[in-house]
């Protein structure tokens, strides 16, 4: 079957740092980084580039809209 | 949505609605038939960040203004987007009668249990015991009166087509409330009645609280209070 | 033309007021009833213009309630207005702060009766202050036109549609109980079209109506400024605009006055037609004595005040209250001329013999004593 | 020629209308008109008034300090307006509702039983027409013609039909008034 | 003398309207949330003074409710007070109309912010008119008391206790968004019992409180009069109680002047404080210029102003907003003194440089031309 | 009741209830403790005729200033006496959050459905056709919207321990219409919540009806729509 | 057994003729005059001094308060 | 003695209680303060600022034109106060948060790298008393023993134990404070 495969793009001076999208991937592929950006906000990353899924959920969820899910059908 | 960015708190409800409502506007076709307007609360301004035109309308009267607009322009999409202090407190008569005339417009309100923009004061919808900064020991039926379910109010005035009481705390209940957004600016487009969408929300700042914990707060204090579900329906 | 308009009717000035705005091609009307102005919405009611010219009327509930829906109105550039008296303008007080604000068009009628408080349903013009200050929070400015007949009050509707999309801002038409119930013979205007929605597309690009979206860009209408610095250009582009109203706009009529006048009396509305006869009467007993009538009364005719004040004695400033617009007559005369008040209030109204024995008392006291200037007599 | 009227009594008995209907007929004749009423807070009953006047000349002051004539309705209202009634001017009152007549001699007083009138022939809404002829009579102002125009003006289409039988009070008012002094 | 009052604490101005208000002893507050004036109804919520000095607290659900509830208070002779900002406070304009004319006591607070409409959170001085003239209908005044420390803003609560029962009337205290948010140092009064129902009956027989009818007929508080004339008659009562207002309770400050000042800023609340900067630089550089600070708005200095500008070229005055209270300087100065405006507007503020290099303006300006007496620098 | 005439219409059911509420204080021996808010209607009066202590509150208000009034003299008998237009009308927000407070204070509310004070205009509470100054064909939904129950809205709301519906246009009626109003003061003194007690009620001068008439047309028109009867009963 | 003989006494001055009276007596008794009071009205006056047995409805109903009742038993 | 400050940066630095503190420490030094703060509409994130006077004199306006010293702890204050630093005066940033540092040199520039301390340490909570301890250092116009004193004042009772950490960390401050010019 096929199966799906996905990459986020954070828009890190965007990001809040809110750490919804961290509690809504089903995978845990996001975590909230140690740095801070502009705003003084730790960002919310991708740590594991392999699993993603592309479900979009972190997308959704984000109030900000800092995200971008790509995804492509892997055979 | 465009690419302002927001200014409000992280993880604020707010963001997530107004997401959705630039979605659903786009997916009707309307951006250039809609006329939109919002309140004095946090969502003031609102205008900034979905892109249609949009007025920002006095204390709680926003539902007044809608009305008027609506019957200037019957063929325009006309919402309303309040808090729970515009439109349940200092708006409370415009709200009701809108909502009892039967005027052809959405409304959504957010219910955060709290004033935001002002610094977390009480507001009509806080819940029994919960602390705000004019409550903080909590409210108290005897100092501050109950919680206010404007939207069950509406329920029972003859005007409302539609009410309905959503959350955008996960994935699934963001779906559901993207639904009960389009399903009112259906009816607004469609001369129904008047559609009340209330979103159960977070204010993490006015809660004193992290994001992740004002959701879980949410949950477990809010939903009981307030059940989500569609409450009228006359439409279906 | 058309036959009717040229009927000569017989109509109270309240009804003039919603005959008028049908003809004048208004979109819509938004009001709560209150004595002494009820007749406006009834006779829209009676008349229905929703099944002739499209025009919306809509009975509010409250007047609060009506005066953000006319904000409404006024963010998509259609023409509204509402009307009310002397507590329902006060409550009108945060809107109109709203409406200025954001420079919007938008018409108020006020029909002023005794006051304070609930006061009295009889006829007043103690609401002056409220009109030309406003209670509205902020530096802003409305237009204000005083109509003194049941013609006027016709006319006014028009002038007032005009001026408020000129100027982008909203215009009170402040009148009084005497003008809302009184009749007299009017001549109402031919009927206008309402604009269309591409009239208003063109003549209002700064509208948040959705429409002309292809040639501009969104619109929003917001009073609130994230930046002071931002606000306070808002204000002065406003305070700019207000300086060309008042060098463009200021309306008055004079009666009976020539090179001879001594006396000045300066009264508005209802208080300039009992001033007429007080005149007529002081004229027969050898009395130079003429009226300055301000139309409108902001802006304030305060040139011709001052100039009229560097050869007049004193003035007489006539109005149905304690004593309002004397202030800003006093303030026109630059100190030349002692100014001194007659009227009623609570609802009394002068009748010209009561304004016939102020002046007399005034022309005593101005012979009899070396009062300071801009002496308010009290 | 200018004549300034009061008509003064209890709400109901057809004050405002009557005023009306007098100063449509002075539009009729050409002339120059004010109708200004005044009334209390009650929406059945209290007392109303009306000030009309009807010249040749534009009207200044709807509000005067006296009248020419006075068409007194009630007690109160005698007693209100008979003090302001312009010397050599005139006063009617309708003599079942004044118990204390007027006592001036230096103003015309007319006396008309139209209250009595009315009740007789089962008619009480005629009542205000019935004046009307009085002071027609006594103060010819408009012809009964232009009365009659007015009244086309002054009513709503539909009750044009009652234009006859307002005439004929008008005609019969004409009739009844009796000077007193 | 108990412990605590002696301490000196460093508190908002807002706060510090909220503490003071407990230990003048009032009974009552109503108030509805808004920036920058919440600090008020959070301090009463967190310090609990009913549980203290019995008075009651209450978040009413909009500022219309909040001065109705105010009105209520007033009505039965409780002694208590609103607070709000600039929009909050033009809702309240009808409450006001009502209240001042029943002769109610009650104390409105206005923390003003830039404006008009919503404006700015920034702190303003743009509400002058709101207080002074009043958006409420009719005629009435009400007496305006304008702090410029947050220790004044302290002692305002306590003179406006006094004041409001001594005349009956409201009294507002009008500040700014810069003295609710600052702190500083403040010496807190000594708690004050609130009055025993005894002592309200006895000082207030007129009060509709159910209290006392042994001594007394039953009162009732109403502002609507059946007969225009006892309406007047009401008027003509409060027009000479405001008369008698003006001759006794006008408060104001001088800074620096003497036989020998030149020039004079008239400022009041946060601009006193900034134009004292002002001076100093200006003293420094030689200019002989000093300041009146109005204390009461209304009533207003008017007699020190005549006798002033008398003397002294010209006048500044620094307000922050696009200019209001210089219209009663102008009146006061009856036509003496050429009056300059100086000040920022929609939530910005002045700083002393600005007010030097306005003042600088004026007086290149006034030595350049031959100014018309009066003349508004715009 | 004093010897005051009154200056109500011939028949108006005003002044029945007038007469009620001053047997009512008097039975409880309450002329010394009661503070009573009347509105702006034609019950503006109502301090003429019954001898307690009166404020004549503004346009709507009635609720805020008796809310106040009750906190700060607690031990007072504090009732209000309002119209439709005043309660159900402009005065919405004030009703809905006292009620929703519980102020231990009793209402009153003459439903009379119509403004009879400026003239007979159309009231939220005016029942679909029927014609008014304002709505002179009638009244129509998409004009003027639905006719306000908000006696039914109180009852949902926490705050109230007693919602009632009465009338008197009969002796019985006027009988039960006593014992209502007794209930709902005794409850203020009691200290047990907001009491509402509408009263549902002709106008014949607004109505253009002889008192009769208008008798007849209430018996079939308004009591359908506003069924007579106890709607909410904590306290029993 | 005791039968209430009644009489009532209106105060014709205060009474406005709105007839609610008159439709409230059980049995008939009360019919407006056909002269009027000083403010106009056709006030209330008993027709018969007989059958009234004082039950007070007429009272009750009166929004005027106009109507006072006596009653006395009668054996 | 006056000395007029402005602290800015984004709000939840503790720019507005490290305000405070220090004119408490003031009062307790015998002074007169006034603290202004001013803040955007955001309840979170956002800038905010105070303006921080301590005198021997009465403190006549609490706004001023210039500063005696400016502790800008982001680039955005840094950018608005540098220019409105007195010639002669100080300007003290966080090395952390500020990129692009002061370039005037007619004023005193220090850098206090209170962020990395304070994320170091993993005590957050501590920053604003680190700069405190900077600035105090630099410009010592209170002592610590005062400085502690007015947190007594300043911080409610249920946070007085944290006071010997907030001592501490004031301490640490005064060391990390580096001279840049
Ligand atoms: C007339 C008036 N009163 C008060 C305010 C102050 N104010 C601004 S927002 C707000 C309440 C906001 O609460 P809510 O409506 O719940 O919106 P949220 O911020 O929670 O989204 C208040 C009271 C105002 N701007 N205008
Ligand atoms: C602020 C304000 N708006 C409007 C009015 C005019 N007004 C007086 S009474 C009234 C309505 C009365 O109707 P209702 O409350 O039903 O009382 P009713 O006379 O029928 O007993 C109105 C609109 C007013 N006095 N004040
Ligand atoms: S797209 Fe889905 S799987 Fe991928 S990061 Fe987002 S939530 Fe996780
Ligand atoms: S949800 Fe959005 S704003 Fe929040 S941490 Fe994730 S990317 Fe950042
Ligand atoms: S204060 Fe609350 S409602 Fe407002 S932006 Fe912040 S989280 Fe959202
Ligand atoms: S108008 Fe109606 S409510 Fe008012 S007194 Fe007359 S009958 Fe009663
Ligand atoms: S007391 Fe009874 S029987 Fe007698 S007149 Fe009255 S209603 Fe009729
Ligand atoms: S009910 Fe009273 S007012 Fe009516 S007719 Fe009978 S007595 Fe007269
Ligand atoms: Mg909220
Ligand atoms: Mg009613």
């Amino acid at each position: 079957m096929a199966k799906m495969r996905g990459a986020i793009v954070v828009d890190i001076e965007r990001c809040k740092g809110c750490n919804l999208c961290t509690i809504a991937c089903p995978l845990h592929l996001v975590t909230l980084s140690s740095t801070v950006n502009h705003k003084g906000y730790n960002y919310a990353q991708q740590t594991d580039w392999e699993k993603c899924n592309g479900c979009t959920s972190c997308a959704i969820v984000c109030p900000d809209g800092c995200i971008t899910v790509y995804r492509k059908k892997e055979e | 949505m465009n690419e302002t960015p927001m200014h409000y708190c992280p993880g604020c409800s707010h963001g997530v609605v107004h997401k959705l409502v630039a979605e659903i506007i786009e997916e009707m076709g309307m951006e250039e038939d809609t006329i939109a307007i919002c309140p004095v609360g946090c969502a003031v301004f609102a205008y900034r960040y979905v892109d249609v035109d949009w007025i920002e309308a006095s204390h709680g009267r926003a539902p007044a203004c809608a009305s008027a607009i609506k019957r200037l322009w019957p063929n325009k999409l006309v919402f309303t987007y309040q808090g729970d202090g515009d439109m349940a407190c200092i708006g409370t008569g415009e709200t009701i009668h809108a909502l009892n005339r039967g005027e052809n417009i959405a409304m959504i309100f957010i219910n955060n249990a709290i004033y935001g923009m002002t610094g977390g004061q009480m507001a009509p919808t806080t819940l029994m015991g919960m602390k705000t900064a004019t409550c903080p020991y909590g409210r108290q039926a005897d100092l501050h009166g109950y919680p206010l379910h404007i939207t069950d109010l509406a329920v029972n005035l003859e005007g409302t087509c539609y009410v309905t009481r959503q959350a955008v705390n996960t994935v699934a209940n963001i779906r559901k409330a993207k639904k009960a957004i389009r399903q009112a600016f259906e009816n607004s487009m469609n001369k129904r009645g008047t559609s009340l969408v209330e979103i159960v929300s977070t204010c993490a700042s006015g809660w004193k609280m992290t994001p992740e914990q004002a959701n879980q707060w949410m949950v477990d204090n809010m939903f009981p209070y307030y059940p989500l579900g569609d409450l009228k329906n006359t439409i279906e | 033309m058309d036959n009717e308009h040229k009927d000569i009717v017989l109509l109270k000035g309240n009804e003039v007021i919603a005959k008028a705005a049908i003809r004048y091609g208004y979109d819509g009307f938004f009001g709560y009833p209150i004595t002494p102005q009820s007749e406006v919405l009834e006779t829209l009611a009676a008349d229905k213009p929703w099944e002739t010219t499209g025009m919306v009327v809509l009975q509010a509930e409250s007047e609060l309630a009506s005066i953000n829906m006319l904000y409404g109105a006024g963010c998509t550039g259609k023409l509204a207005f509402t009307s009310s008296s002397s507590p329902g303008i006060a409550l009108m007080q945060e809107g109109l702060s709203y409406m200025a604000g954001n420079e919007l068009p938008g018409v108020i009628v006020s029909v002023g009766r005794g006051g304070p408080g609930l006061g009295t349903i009889q006829p007043g013009q103690a609401d002056y202050y409220q009109a030309v200050y406003g209670g509205g929070n902020g530096d802003y400015n409305t237009i204000v036109l005083a109509p003194n007949s049941v013609q006027e009050m016709c006319d006014c509707m028009g002038k007032a549609a005009e001026l408020t999309f000129k100027w982008r801002m909203p215009v009170i038409v402040l009148s009084d109980g005497v003008l809302g119930q009184m009749m007299e013979k009017v001549e109402l205007p031919p009927y206008r079209p309402r604009r269309t929605d591409e009239e208003i597309a063109k003549q209002c690009p700064w509208a948040t109506n959705g429409i002309g979206l292809k040639n501009r860009k969104y619109n929003f209408m917001s009073t609130l400024e994230f930046d002071p610095a931002v606000m306070e250009e808002r204000n002065q582009k406003m305070a700019a605009k207000y300086r060309q109203v008042e060098a463009e706009e200021v309306d008055y009529e004079l009666y009976q006055v020539d090179d001879d006048t001594e006396y000045l009396i300066v009264a508005y509305g209802i208080s300039s037609r009992i001033s007429m006869k007080a005149i007529d009467l002081l004229r027969e007993a050898g009395v130079k004595i003429g009226m300055l009538r301000p139309k409108t009364l902001w802006p304030f005719p305060n040139k011709i005040i001052s100039q009229l004040s560097e050869r007049i004695k004193s003035i007489l400033c006539v109005e149905q209250c304690e004593g309002q617009m004397i202030n800003d007559v006093r303030l026109a005369t630059e100190g030349q001329a002692t100014v001194f008040h007659s009227g009623r209030s609570g609802g009394m109204v002068s009748s010209p013999m009561e304004i016939v024995e102020d002046f007399k008392r005034m022309a005593r006291e101005r012979m009899s004593t070396n009062w300071p200037k801009g002496y308010w007599m009290k | 020629m200018t004549e300034e009227i009061i008509i003064s009594g209890f709400g109901g008995q057809g004050v405002l209308s009557m005023g009306k209907i007098l100063a449509y007929a002075g539009i009729m004749e050409g002339k120059e008109v004010s109708w200004m009423p005044a009334y209390g807070p009650e929406q059945r009953g209290g007392t109303a008034n009306v000030t009309v006047i009807v010249s040749d000349n534009v009207v200044s002051s709807p509000i005067v300090s006296a009248y020419d004539t006075a068409i007194v309705l009630n007690q109160p209202s005698l007693e209100k307006f008979e003090p302001q009634v312009k010397p050599g001017g005139t006063i009617i009152y309708d003599g079942h509702s004044i118990i204390q007549p007027p006592k001036r001699d230096d103003i015309n007083v007319y006396r008309i039983d139209a209250m009595e009138e009315a009740a007789r022939t089962g008619n009480s809404k005629v009542f205000n027409m019935l004046v009307l002829g009085g002071y027609l009579k006594v103060r010819p102002i408009a012809t009964v013609e232009d009365v009659v125009k007015g009244l086309h003006k002054a009513l709503p289409e539909r009750h044009h039909k009652l234009i006859p039988m307002n005439e004929e009070a008008i005609r019969r008012g004409m009739k009844l008034i009796q000077k007193m002094n």
